[in-house]
């Protein structure tokens, strides 16, 4: 196999952290969805790249996939399905951690996934394209979760799961050249049909309750 | 001896001939189901095509079995499914406590449907759904490739937050959301952990680079190369794969999830969610224990799954005791269980694993029992709230009984199944000399006794009306069981509770010792 | 123990049936008196074929062995039994009461016919028995506890069997829940062997028994005192007992307190002189620590029974003072042994076995009378009672038979073992140890306290129940209870006779189960006397005492008091009987409401020992009009006392467990945030821990 | 011990019945003796010393007035009153060192029976309905159940220091050691002394000559009885009184007892007998000196009085053993 140009590839993981970032900073759902259209189109491409430089015709088909999945019909459906609620739910206006403290915290989540890395997987003879993919993917997944934790909108979540799934689909890409493609498939599958009822479920959570707000679903407990 | 012989043999002619075959006919039976019920949407005509989907994939199952026991493994369809006695085992609890649930579901659901909760178009969907959600659990011991079986699991959380969202309460939708939500994240890290594994296997041997996308998820590759594996690597994806299964088994702290999504969803499907998908996600950490073992020895992974047993031990037993409302307790209890199943697991040795896997049966029949139970009971009583419910035993006395049963099945009594189960982990806890993990499971276990005593006895004794309480229940209530399709099958695993406490068929002890050897051959 | 022959499990299947039919039979019949026929009968007979049964292994030193004919999962569930003498004389135990309590059941039943379930009373109460015998019979860890756990449940569905009543099902639950807790104890005990020896089976673990390690015998001997002592309700484990037992119906009563509470006996036997048997004198102190249990069981429980107004309560603390009498003695015997006093051992043990016998026999016994009371008259509360003696002539004497048997008196059964008791804490002067001595004496000392406190509990409980006036309505209209119950209580009667009278027989009864020499009790004639030999600096010297000639004497001086009185009285001309009212200082209204009730008799036991009873006393005036506070127009005094142990111990325990749970449980926050965050701490504390541990 | 002799044993068989006998007969005598060294000490007459076989052939002859709320355990009680005191003093040591029938009975035995007696009193106390029988029940049940750990403890140090408990034996090892007293000895004597007049009702426990309802404690109970029953239970009382004295006697104070080898022979046997009538005299005049210097107690202070008494026994056992 080829080695590839090592500025792509930062180029490309500056990419996708910096789309990450610009779920953090946002505040309305708008923002957020073109900063995810913007990260899972930069990682098609980054697909792509692997998949020339792993000569692996079947990741072109998961790079294609992913962008016609994850760029183009979820950030459709979710559209699609929010347009009836009212606009104040789609804005993160109160999170329980202000944006310029997530923001540090995201900073610090990279540099600690890259320091994982580091100590996990120093051992394993890593090849360039994982040196670089895999920190930036574990990062992906620690700031999604950190999203999910921090925000109270349950737009945000979704948003945030969303980031998750891009980091885990650039880990596979990264590690092991993607899983087989059936598996591909089955996973983009459930992504979409997750999305899918996620919608399905905000939409129901605005007519029943309101508000899209977590801390009014908090009825289920134990005290 | 195979005493299904005459089924099987009567149920031959609708079946494929060759076992294999059958794994993928096992697997067709209740999408066609689901399609059937799809065309024909009557109410009755959907109930009555579920149970008969049921039925058949029990029957399909029990010849499988048959077979696993004969032929100790099967694949089928290029080595995409493949069967050996561990998936088996799992395979049983799916397709019987599917088919008592399929049954009782025509009267939970019908009554449900009298009372106005739920019209035809919900009903019609609930049997889709049901059917939708046999295939997927279906799905996972059988698949061969690790990413199948993960894109399975995660199909069945979408299937079952579609049941849970049957109801459109405010509880039903905050319970879905935060199931959806949890869930989801808890399986992509399982999902980075098995990328770990496949890459695990792809540093040992760089050879193979490419190949490695293709076969190397399978179990049967990874089992058999697991000594060969980078060390470093497995051990990480192990804790991923551990949290994120863990999540979706139910192991605290990350069973957050369960206690809502289990009390809020349609009775049968609480009952198939708490008895049977549990045991997926347990059977997934067990495939991935196995290759674990094989790599880095059993010391490591059976630390690991000890603290989460007895945490989520500690966790079930404070929530039972200060339990208000009864599914919840149920609910809670499942984790208890998880938990002793993890802790078996942990412990190890022969006695360890067989006692595991004898709970995973143990606890998919005595809990889908007691969530039978209760939904009879809240349905005549119209709550779940705890202190509202008194004198079962004089308003349904059969329900009565079944549900004293299972509840004392499930806090581990003889002359009971459980018992038993827990029996044979204590003892291998004890000869692997883990006193603290036992001093802990034996303090919890008293714990949970306790608390499910403390509010089991009231509700199932007692008087129904008393003084200054207020429920549903008229000044002379009748003595009613809610109708034999609600009783049958709660007798049923009442049966099987009692009779698995004192005695195991053989053809049972044979499966679950073939899957303590699959394990120990891992 | 010698095994000479092996007997077929025949006898034991014919008992298994007989019980299993007595536990369905009466399904197939409608409520009322067939179906309670439909259980007893076959109980009679079961319990008939068990006394036939362990009499043959007793007196022919075989046993029985076999094993379950459904094959076992798994090795260590395999079920598995033998019948030695020490098994056959617990059995003998539940056998004798079981037969007394089935002819007693027979009439009680009636009570319930047309409230409640008959049927399952008779389900319950049969599989009780059986699962009873089948722990006596038990051979490995998984079969003792399978049936262990199904008695504890029986019983714990018998006490709320009348369970409309709230505070039958509370007790209900603190009994199942304390007895489960034992069981955990237990379970570690049997769980804890099993990691020394490798092995589950009763066998190996009384072969291992002499090379265990130090710690782990004296662990193990721990775990079994705590665990089997919950069972048995030795202080301060005893919470739960006179809140249960006073609840169950009282045939079930007779049962728990007679026989339940010896099977927890067995269980120690097993162990403190199988498992964890003493080795060398350094396992002294669990013996001691056993004695010490023992008498402060003992001394608690007389002293709560001495204030007791209920006279089921009252019995069921009673039964905690004479557990208490039974584990001195086994104390003793295990601080003999760890000496290597082989015949002081034995002594102590025969005290212990015949004090336990004589319990099972008179606590049945007096449970059935309070049953009988409670039958005629509705009520438990003895300040309710009073001249039943006139009304139940036959239950006042059966039960006053009991009750001088219980309080240690001659010439019954229970004078025989207390007799034994005192000789073996006489003997402890042979034990090379002054602490141990000191102590043993001390503990002599509490049990001396105790017989004389169980005499005045006695004249309390007959005299306060049976004799002066009745003192309510109920009592009033009493009548003697159906012939049935009767019979049933007359056979513990005659069995508390025949034990004090020959007590040869329950020695020689003990001693061949036990398989010791019986040489040091004498000879071989059921008139013979009882014989305890001491060695003291050289001088030999003999205590014995010989029951048939007590009583012969006795019968001779009454003999002999009427000769002299109808000799005097022939000389001086006839004497008349003349019947006339009670003095009543000349006040002329003498009536119930002045005499002394069960609360009033024991004021002054109350008043010295009232820093445990810590009674609190509340007044309540009601005053004709406010102003004036020294009108009275009633005063009403409600004293009452409180169990220091359950208020101090239990409650404190309790309370703290909960609030450690309640934090515990409220990580359930309801918000998905923070769920999320423990997955997320959850990684990283395992990746760290992963990464920290190689 | 052995006696296989034929002669030696009917000797002895006689001897022990003729020690019964006196001890029935004379223990009437030992009352009135004590009544009489009280009135003297109160500078009273008194009544002559055979006072209470006047009294005793009195009841037999009237006529018995029974309660309409009586039972038969009130009927019966005399008698088993009777029949237990009377075969507790066979099992005695008095005026000769030893009782044929002691190989039957110990000393626990002797107390057993002597404890049937007072259970069947306070039963019969309760049996009549009135008040006073209650009162006297319940203090008795007070007094007698503190006063038997002081007992206990006492036959603790008895048969620590002598051996066994068989009275025989323990008799005789008594005077095997003679004159000696051992401290431990001491301290048993002091408790069984107050055991003795707990048991035996008198001051400070008990009045035996009032019938206030107050003080009464024995009395109260007795409320009830005449004629022949009420001569049954006053002699029983003094036989009761008798065997404690004679225990006292035998057991602490062993001067000019027989030893064992003299046990068949014919003069110290009658020295012993003379040696024993002249300690039970003086035993008794000290008692009843006693009661005339100390007044009733209190009767929630009379547990301190026993609480000492256990004390002390107590204190003997420990010096026993140290």
């Amino acid at each position: 196999m080829q080695v590839p140009q090592p500025d792509i590839l930062t180029l490309s993981s500056a990419g996708l952290l910096v789309a990450t970032f610009g779920v953090v900073v946002r505040r309305s759902f708008a923002g957020w969805l073109s900063a995810y259209r913007y990260q899972t189109v930069v990682l098609a491409g980054t697909t792509a790249v692997i998949a020339y430089f792993a000569d692996l015709p079947e990741l072109y088909v998961a790079a294609a996939l992913t962008l016609v999945i994850k760029a183009v019909l979820i950030p459709r459906i979710l559209v699609r399905v929010t347009e009836k609620i009212k606009g104040e739910f789609k804005i993160e206006a109160n999170p329980y951690v202000s944006i310029r403290l997530s923001v540090l915290i995201s900073a610090l989540l990279v540099a600690l996934s890259y320091a994982l890395v580091q100590e996990t997987l120093s051992t394993a003879s890593l090849d360039v394209l994982a040196t670089t993919y895999v920190p930036v993917s574990v990062s992906l997944f620690f700031i999604g979760l950190f999203v999910m934790v921090s925000r109270r909108m349950a737009l945000n979540q979704v948003v945030g799961l969303l980031i998750i799934e891009n980091g885990l689909f650039l880990f596979t890409a990264a590690l092991t050249y993607g899983l087989a493609l059936i598996i591909e498939i089955g996973i983009l599958a459930d992504i979409l049909v997750g999305v899918i009822i996620a919608s399905v479920l905000l939409s129901r959570m605005s007519q029943t309750f309101d508000t899209l707000d977590m801390t009014r679903l908090e009825n289920l407990r134990d005290d | 001896m195979v005493w299904w012989n005459p089924l099987a043999n009567a149920a031959q002619p609708f079946l494929p001939t060759s076992s294999s075959g059958l794994i993928v006919s096992l697997l067709l039976t209740p999408a066609v189901g689901g399609l059937l019920v799809t065309l024909l949407r009557g109410k009755r005509a959907s109930g009555v095509i579920t149970v008969a989907s049921t039925l058949l994939v029990l029957v399909q199952t029990l010849v499988l079995i048959g077979d696993i026991i004969a032929e100790k493994q099967l694949s089928a369809f290029g080595g995409l499914f493949y069967l050996d006695a561990l998936g088996a085992l799992i395979l049983l609890p799916i397709a019987g406590v599917g088919f008592v649930s399929a049954i009782y579901s025509i009267n939970y659901m019908g009554r449900q449907h009298e009372r106005g909760l739920l019209d035809d178009k919900h009903i019609t969907r609930y049997y889709q759904l049901f059917n939708a959600f046999m295939l997927t659990m279906l799905l996972v011991p059988v698949s061969n490739n690790m990413g199948l079986m993960w894109v399975a699991i995660e199909a069945t959380t979408l299937v079952s937050v579609l049941l849970i969202m049957l109801y459109t309460k405010e509880g039903a939708i905050e319970a879905a959301w935060k199931y959806l939500i949890i869930a989801t994240v808890g399986l992509s890290l399982a999902l980075f952990g098995i990328v770990l594994f496949s890459y695990s296997e792809a540093t040992a041997a760089p050879s193979s680079v490419s190949s490695a996308a293709a076969s190397s998820l399978n179990w049967t590759y990874v089992s058999a190369n697991a000594a060969s594996l980078n060390p470093e690597v497995v051990k990480f994806a192990f804790i991923f794969v551990l949290i994120g299964f863990g999540t979706k088994a139910g192991l605290a702290p990350m069973h957050t999830w369960l206690p809502d999504a289990h009390s809020e969803a349609p009775t049968p499907v609480s009952a198939l969610l708490s008895g049977v998908l549990l045991n997926c996600s347990i059977y997934a950490i067990l495939r991935f224990d196995i290759v674990t073992s094989g790599t880095l020895g059993s010391a490591f992974s059976s630390q690991m799954l000890v603290i989460l047993g007895a945490v989520s031990m500690g966790v079930a037993a404070a929530s039972i005791y200060f339990a208000k409302d009864m599914k919840r307790m149920l609910a809670y209890s499942s984790v208890e269980h998880m938990g002793i199943i993890t802790l078996g697991v942990g412990f190890g040795g022969f006695l360890g694993i067989f006692g595991a896997l004898f709970q995973i049966i143990n606890h998919a029949i005595a809990k889908s029992l007691m969530f039978f139970a209760s939904g009879t009971i809240s349905q005549k009583y119209d709550t779940k709230a705890i202190s509202e419910i008194k004198g079962i035993l004089k308003i349904m006395p059969v329900t009565g009984v079944v549900f004293l049963i299972g509840g004392l099945t499930i806090v581990g009594m003889p002359p009971f199944n459980i018992f038993a189960g827990e029996f044979l982990i204590l003892t291998s806890g004890f000869s692997g000399g883990q006193f603290l993990a036992i001093s802990l499971f034996l303090t919890f276990s008293v714990v949970i006794f306790a608390g499910l005593m403390k509010h089991l006895i009231p509700m199932v004794f007692g008087n129904p009306k008393g003084p200054g309480r207020e429920t549903a229940i008229d000044a002379n209530p009748k003595r009613d069981d809610m109708g034999w399709l609600a009783v049958v099958p709660m007798a049923a695993l009442a049966a099987f509770l009692i009779m698995l406490g004192v005695y195991l068929p053989q053809p049972l002890e044979t499966l679950i010792r073939d899957a303590v050897q699959v394990f120990n051959q891992g | 123990m010698i095994v000479s022959t092996v007997y077929s499990p025949i006898l034991f299947i014919l008992v298994f049936a007989s019980f299993v039919s007595g536990a369905f039979l009466p399904l197939l019949f409608r409520e009322g008196r067939k179906a309670t026929l439909a259980s007893f009968a076959p109980s009679a007979l079961g319990s008939l074929l068990v006394v036939a049964l362990s009499l043959s292994i007793i007196t022919s030193g075989s046993a029985i062995r076999f094993s379950s004919p459904l094959p076992a999962a798994a090795a260590p569930l395999a079920m598995d039994f033998y019948i030695g003498g020490i098994s056959a004389f617990f059995m003998l135990i539940i056998g004798l009461v079981t037969l007394a309590v089935s002819f007693y059941s027979v009439g009680y039943c009636a009570e319930y016919y047309g409230k409640r379930s008959v049927r399952e009373l008779g389900f319950l109460l049969n599989v009780f028995v059986l699962s009873m015998l089948l722990v006596t019979a038990a051979n490995n860890v998984f079969t003792f506890l399978v049936f262990w756990e199904t008695m504890s449940l029986a019983s714990f569905f018998l006490v709320i069997y009348e369970h409309e009543n709230i505070s039958s099902m509370k007790s209900g639950i603190t009994y199942i829940v304390m007895t489960h807790l034992g069981t955990a104890f237990i379970i570690g005990a049997f769980l804890l062997l099993y990691f020394q020896t490798g092995s589950l089976s009763f066998d190996v673990f009384r072969t291992q028994a002499p090379v265990l390690p130090q710690y782990t015998r004296d662990l193990v001997f721990g775990l079994a005192v705590v665990g089997f002592g919950t069972k048995a309700g030795i202080v301060p484990l005893h919470v739960w007992l006179p809140q249960a037992h006073p609840s169950a119906p009282s045939n079930v009563s007779a049962l728990m307190s007679g026989v339940m509470i010896k099977v927890a006996i067995y269980g120690l036997v097993l162990f403190a002189l199988g498992f964890a048997a003493p080795a060398s004198p350094a396992d002294a102190w669990l013996g001691m620590l056993l004695v010490a249990a023992g008498a402060v069981s003992s001394l608690i429980g007389v002293m709560y029974a001495a204030i007791e107004h209920d006279i089921k309560r009252a019995l069921a603390f009673h039964s905690v003072e004479n557990i208490g009498i039974i584990v001195i003695g086994l104390g003793l015997s295990v601080v003999f042994m760890s000496f290597n006093l082989v015949v002081l051992a034995s002594l102590a043990l025969l005290a212990s076995m015949y004090h336990a016998l004589n319990h099972a026999i008179f606590k049945s016994l007096l449970f059935m009378g309070a049953g009988s009371v409670l039958f005629s008259t509705g009520t438990r509360d003895m300040n309710r009672m009073g001249g039943l003696v006139k009304r139940m002539p036959w239950t006042a004497l059966l039960f006053l038979v009991g009750a001088v048997a219980i309080a240690g008196l001659p010439p019954l059964n229970g004078f025989v073992s207390e007799w034994l008791t005192f000789q073996a804490l006489l003997s402890s002067y042979q034990v090379p140890n002054v602490a141990l001595q000191i102590l043993v004496s001390l503990a002599g000392a509490a049990f001396a306290l105790t017989v004389g406190l169980s005499l005045a509990t006695f004249v309390k409980l007959f005299g306060i129940s049976f004799l002066s006036r009745p003192r309510s309505e109920e009592a009033e209209n009493a009548k003697e209870v159906p012939r049935t119950m009767i019979a049933g209580m007359s056979v513990m009667a005659c069995l508390c006779v025949v034990l004090g009278v020959l007590p040869f027989l329950g020695a020689r009864l003990v001693s061949s189960s036990f398989g010791f020499d019986l040489n040091f009790v004498g000879s071989p004639s059921p008139f013979g006397p009882l014989t305890a030999t001491y060695a003291l600096d050289g001088l030999t010297s003999v205590s014995s005492m010989s029951m048939p000639v007590v009583v012969a004497l006795m019968g001779s001086a009454a003999a002999g008091l009427l000769g002299f009185t109808a000799v005097t009285t022939g000389l001086s001309g006839k004497t008349a009987r003349r019947i006339n009212t009670t003095w009543d200082c000349g006040f002329g209204m003498l009536n119930e409401r002045m005499e002394y009730t069960a609360s009033s008799l024991s004021q002054p036991i109350r008043t010295v020992f009232k820093a445990l009873y810590k009674p609190h006393t509340s007044i309540k005036r009601e005053h004709y009009s406010d102003s004036n506070v020294y009108m009275n127009k009633s005063v009403s005094v409600v004293s009452e006392t409180r169990d220091v142990f359950e208020a101090g111990l239990y409650t404190g325990a309790v309370r703290a467990t909960e609030s450690l749970f309640d934090k515990v449980r409220r990580i359930q926050t309801g918000k998905v945030n923070s769920y999320l965050l423990y997955i997320m701490v959850v990684l990283v504390l395992f990746l760290f821990l992963a990464g920290v541990v190689p | 011990m052995t006696w296989r002799g034929i002669d030696a044993e009917s000797v002895r068989l006689v001897l022990g019945a003729l020690q019964v006998v006196l001890i029935i007969a004379l223990a009437p005598l030992l009352t009135g003796i004590m009544r009489k060294v009280k009135a003297r000490t109160q500078k009273r007459v008194g009544a002559s010393v055979t006072q209470p076989y006047y009294d005793l052939s009195k009841l037999l002859k009237k006529d018995e007035v029974i309660s309409d709320q009586a039972s038969w355990v009130f009927s019966s009680a005399p008698w088993v009153i009777f029949a237990a005191t009377v075969t507790a003093s066979l099992f005695v040591p008095a005026f000769v060192p030893f009782s044929p029938f002691s190989v039957a009975g110990d000393i626990l035995v002797v107390i057993g029976l002597l404890a049937l007696a007072r259970f069947f009193t306070m039963l019969a106390g309760l049996d009549v309905a009135s008040a006073f029988g209650g009162l006297g029940s319940s203090r008795e049940m007070m007094i007698s159940s503190l006063a038997e750990p002081a007992l206990f403890l006492t036959i603790f140090v008895v048969s620590l220091t002598l051996g066994g408990t068989n009275l025989t034996s323990l008799v005789g090892a008594a005077a095997q050691l003679g004159t000696v007293i051992a401290p431990s000895m001491l301290f048993g004597l002091l408790a069984f002394f107050v055991v003795i007049l707990a048991e035996t009702g008198r001051l400070p426990f008990d009045n035996p000559a009032t019938h206030l309802e107050l003080t009464m404690v024995h009395e109260a109970m007795l409320l009830e009885y005449s004629g022949r029953g009420l001569a049954f239970i006053e002699w029983s009382q003094s036989v009761k009184q008798m065997i404690m004295l004679s225990l006292l006697v035998n057991l602490f104070i062993p001067v000019g007892m027989p030893l064992n080898s003299d046990a068949g022979i014919a003069l110290p046997l009658a020295l012993g007998a003379v040696a024993f009538v002249a300690k039970i005299m003086t035993l008794s005049a000290i008692v009843a000196y006693v009661e005339t210097r100390v007044a009733k107690w209190r009767l929630f202070r009379l547990p301190d009085l026993l609480a000492m008494a256990i004390a002390s026994a107590m204190v003997g056992v420990i010096l026993h053993y140290l």
